[in-house]
C-alpha cells in the first residue's frame, strides 16, 4: 500500500508517480486523503488496484477526475470511502502501531454500515457506542519536498497537509525533492525539519518533481499541463503525456541512502 | 437606486451576514464563494472571525492569490499562524468549531446529505469526489453551512441515494433561496428576489415546507463595494463559470 | 484538571504554580507526563488531591521530590500511575475528543490489573486483545513560552515535550511568556507558531517565569534555588521560599485576552 | 602497563560496546551514564547510531552541556533534527526503536521490573518516581538495556514488590556485573574485573545462574581517552555521587 503525500492540487509527488506509470506496475493500493491529478493519473495507466480516500476530484476550474470514475463506475476497481479524518485517524493508528482509533462523527451517516472497515462498539468505560476505524498501514510513503540533505533530513515549506503523518504511518519513506541542500544547512534549522533523516530510505533529487501541480516557493501550478491531461482519452495520449516528462523527470542527480 | 449584483455576489453576502464576529470558522477545497464571504464577513461585521483552511493558514490577510484553488500555500503565506487540516478535525471533534461550510451533491428534505454516489454504493451510476470532510464535521461542528450552487431536482431529491452523514445541517444557500434546518425537516426560510416560489418548487424535489416566508436580503452597497476590494477577479463566481 | 507544560526541569510554568500556591488552592488534579519541582511545590503546600503521570522525580543530581513522596505515603492523596506515553495516548484521546486511545505494551506488567483507567478487550477487527487507556480531559493547560503576542500565537524555542499536545488536549489554555513580542513578528514566523492564538484564554507576561528551572534562550536552571527548596521542611519556610518570588512573579504586564 | 579507570568508566565502556552502527538508541531522563555511552559508541565503532533523547535532539553533536540533566535544550540546540519523545514511543510501538535504555529499582530473576512502589501497591511504604517509559518501552522496542548503579539485595531481589513490566530485557549493566536475559531468567553473563563471583552473590538476592563465566572486558585505552574528551566533566559518574 503506497501513500501519497500532498493535496489535490498542490506538491503532488508527480514524477514519482509517472514512474510508477513508465514501470508498468499494476494493482496498486493507494491511501491519500483528498487527491486529484495523481490518482487520476493512475487510474489513466491501469496501475490501481484500491484507492482509500476521503475525496477524489480536481478542484472546481479542473472538474471531476474522468478516469478515476470511469475506473470505479466500471467495477473495475474499488473505492474504499473515507473521511478524510478518518484517514487521518487511520493513519495514526499506524502511527502508534495499534489496531484501530476511534473516531466521533460517523454514526450519523451510512458509511459505516457499508465499509467493513468502520465498526461500532461500546466504549468499556462509559458503556456508550463508538465508532472505530481500522487502522491502515502504508508499506511506502512518497513525499515530495522542497529541501532535503543528503541523509533524509526534509523540510516543506508552506502546508505540510498529511505529509508528517505518513512518514511517520509508513514503513518505508521515499523522499523527492526540489533541491538537495548541504546538512550544515538543515542543521542551521533542525526544529524546522518535518522529516528526520534516520527515518527515510531513499532521496531523490527531482527538480520540478511537482509538476503539473504546484509547488510552494517554488512553482505554480501548470495549468495548461492538467487541462491537456484533463483533456485525454487515448491510453497512447497517456503515455505520450507521461513521455513528455520523461527528460524532467531525470534531471536530477539520483541518490540513494544505503541502510 | 439600481444595485448591480450577481446570484454569486448574493449567495456571498447571504453568506457573509450568517457569520458572527469572533467565530472559529472553515471551509476545504473547491470553496471559493465561502471563503469569499468569510473574508467580507472579517472586512464588515466579524473583524475577530478565525478564518481556518485546509493548508493551515489561520487568518490569511488575502485571498487573491487563491485563483484556482481553495486549499493553496497562499493562504499559509499570508496567514497569522499555521493549524492545518488535522487539526481542524480534532478541534471540531472537540466541540470548538463555530461553523463549517460544506457541500453535497444531494440532498432531501430530512436533512440527509450525499456526497457518495449516484446509483448503487457498491456499483455507482456516478461515483462522486467523496464527502471529504462533511461525514465527521457536519455531526460535529456547532453550526453547518451548506453552499451549493446548482438548484435543481436532482440536487435536492425526495430521497437521497446514498446517506453519507444526516442532520446537524443549519442552512443551506443555493442560487435561489435559503433552507433552514429545524425539527428535522428542511424548511425554505427565504427565497432570493429574482425568482419566485413557484420557480423554488419546480428545482425542487420535495415538497416545500415553510412558515412565514420572506425574500432573502439583497446585497448592501457597501457589501459589494468590499466584495470587489477583496475579491477582484471575482473567484466567488468560479463555481458558475465552470 | 490541570495539565502542567514541560519537562522535569526545564521550562515549568512555576510563577503560575507558585500563585496557585498563593491563592491557596487546594484539591489539584493535575496532568503531566514527567514533573518535579512543580508537583512538588503543589504538594509541599497541600494543594493537590490527585497527580497522573508517568514520572515524577528530580533528575540525579537533585534526588527525589520529598513532598510528593511524603503526601502519596501518607495515602493523603492518590497518585495515578502511568507510563509517560499513556499520559501521552490518553491527551491524545482528549484531543480527538474520543473516549479511549489504544496503546501496546501494557499488557506485559500489571499497571494495567491494578488501575481502572486501563482495561483490555478484544480488538474486532482481529480478535486479538488489546489494550485500552481512558482519555484524560484536562480542564485548563499551562504553558510557559519564550514568546507570545498579545493575540496569544506563542512560539517555544527548543524543546516543545507534550506542550503543543497539552494545548490541543485542554478545555481552555493559558500561556505564561518571557516576552510579549508584536504580532507582525509572530506574523513573519507563521509556520513555527506552536499554538496559534484563537485556542488561547489568557496570556500573562511573566519574564523569568520558569525559574528555578531552565528556560532555553532564556536562563539556565537555579542550582541554588533548587536545592533551597529541597532542603524545605516547614510549611513557613515553603511559603517564605514562594514569597521570595513574589516580585520577580508580578513583574511583567498582565494581559487578558477578552473572549 | 597499568589503565586507571573508575566502575562508571568501565559501565560506559561496557555498555558503549553493546551499540552497533546504524541502530536508533534512546536515553531518557536521569540518564547520564548511557548517554555518554552512547556519544562513546558514535565516536568509536558506530559512526551512524542514531542518538534519540526526550527533548527530541536528533544526534547532537556534544553532551558537554549536559550538566545536570540528560533531557535539556542544549541536546536540541546541538542536534540534526528535531524529534521528540511522543516521536520517540510511537517509533518504539512501531518495532523500528533498536536500543532502549531504562532503568528500575528492583528487578528479579525472572525479568520483572518494578519501577512503581516498594510495599504495597495502594499505600506504598516507598512511592518510587514511576516506570516514565518503561512499561510501553521495555516491551516493545527491539532490545532493552538496563543499567543500574546500585548492586545489592534490595535492587536485585528475589521477588519484585510490584511488575511495572516484565520481560525482554536483553542486558543489565551494574557496577559489579553483566547481566543476560535468556529463556525467561536472568543469567550472570560476566563480572566485572574488579570483583569475585562470592561479592556478586552476596550483592544478589537470587540465586545466580550461568553456563560460562567471565570477566567483563576492561575499557580500552581509545575508550579512556575518548571518554575524556567527549565528557571532560565526568557526568558519567554523576549518579554515583549523588
Amino acid at each position: 500500500m503506497l501513500a501519497i503525500g500532498e493535496n489535490v492540487l498542490h506538491r503532488a509527488p508527480m514524477a514519482f508517480i509517472r514512474e510508477l506509470a513508465r514501470r508498468k506496475k499494476s494493482k496498486l493500493s493507494l491511501v491519500k486523503t483528498a487527491g486529484a491529478h495523481d490518482i487520476d493519473l493512475l487510474y489513466a495507466v491501469g496501475a490501481v488496484k484500491t484507492v482509500t480516500a476521503g475525496f477524489v476530484s480536481y478542484e472546481t476550474v479542473y472538474g471531476l477526475p474522468k478516469h478515476y470514475r470511469k475506473a470505479v463506475e466500471s467495477g473495475e476497481v474499488k473505492t474504499n470511502e473515507h473521511a478524510c479524518y478518518t484517514v487521518i485517524s487511520a493513519l495514526r493508528g499506524a502511527q502508534a502501531n495499534v489496531p484501530f482509533m476511534p473516531v466521533q462523527g460517523m454514526q450519523y451517516g451510512d458509511l459505516i454500515k457499508y465499509n467493513d472497515y468502520f465498526v461500532v462498539v461500546e466504549d468499556p468505560f462509559t458503556k456508550e457506542p463508538v465508532t472505530l476505524v481500522q487502522s491502515i498501514f502504508p508499506d511506502v510513503a512518497i513525499i515530495h519536498v522542497q529541501e532535503c540533505d543528503e541523509q533524509g533530513n526534509a523540510i516543506i515549506y508552506g502546508p505540510k497537509f498529511e505529509d508528517v503523518l505518513m512518514s511517520r504511518a509508513a514503513k518505508r519513506i521515499i523522499i523527492t525533492t526540489e533541491q538537495i541542500v548541504p546538512r550544515y544547512k538543515t542543521k542551521q534549522n533542525n526544529e524546522r525539519i518535518d522529516i528526520p533523516g534516520f527515518l527515510v530510505e531513499a532521496v531523490v533529487h527531482v527538480p520540478k518533481g511537482a509538476l503539473p501541480t504546484s509547488c510552494y516557493k517554488k512553482y505554480e501550478l501548470d495549468d495548461k499541463a492538467l487541462r491537456t491531461f484533463i483533456g485525454l482519452k487515448e491510453k497512447a495520449e497517456i503515455n505520450q503525456f507521461i513521455s513528455s516528462y520523461d527528460l524532467q523527470d531525470y534531471s536530477g542527480q539520483g541518490r540513494k541512502r544505503s541502510w | 437606486m439600481v444595485k448591480s449584483y450577481k446570484i454569486s455576489d448574493l449567495m456571498t453576502c447571504t453568506i457573509a451576514d450568517l457569520l458572527m464576529d469572533g467565530e472559529t470558522v472553515f471551509h476545504g477545497v473547491s470553496s471559493h464563494l465561502p471563503m469569499v464571504a468569510m473574508q467580507l464577513a472579517k472586512h464588515m461585521h466579524a473583524p475577530n472571525l478565525v478564518h481556518l483552511n485546509i493548508p493551515g493558514g489561520v487568518n490569511p490577510t488575502t485571498i487573491k492569490n487563491a485563483s484556482y484553488s481553495s486549499a493553496g500555500a497562499d493562504l499559509v503565506g499570508a496567514a497569522e499562524a499555521y493549524f492545518p487540516l488535522e487539526e481542524i478535525f480534532d478541534l471540531s471533534m472537540r466541540g470548538k468549531l463555530d461553523t463549517a461550510f460544506l457541500s453535497g451533491v444531494q440532498f432531501d428534505i430530512n436533512g440527509n446529505v450525499n456526497a457518495s454516489v449516484i446509483g448503487d454504493y457498491h456499483k455507482p451510476k456516478v461515483r462522486l469526489p467523496g464527502g471529504a470532510g462533511s461525514a465527521v464535521l457536519i455531526p460535529t461542528a456547532k453550526k453547518v453551512i451548506i453552499w451549493r450552487t446548482k438548484h435543481d431536482p436532482r440536487t435536492f431529491v425526495n430521497e437521497v441515494d446514498f446517506v453519507t452523514t444526516r442532520g446537524n445541517i443549519w442552512k443551506i444557500i443555493t442560487p435561489l433561496c435559503v433552507f433552514v434546518y429545524k425539527n428535522g425537516k428542511l424548511h425554505l426560510e427565504s427565497i432570493h428576489p429574482h425568482t419566485t416560489l413557484e420557480e423554488v418548487e419546480k428545482q425542487t424535489g420535495f415538497p416545500l415546507l415553510y412558515d412565514e416566508l420572506t425574500y432573502t436580503n439583497e446585497p448592501s452597497i457597501q457589501q459589494l463595494q468590499k466584495l470587489k476590494e477583496i475579491d477582484p477577479k471575482d473567484y466567488r463566481s468560479l463555481e458558475f463559470l465552470s
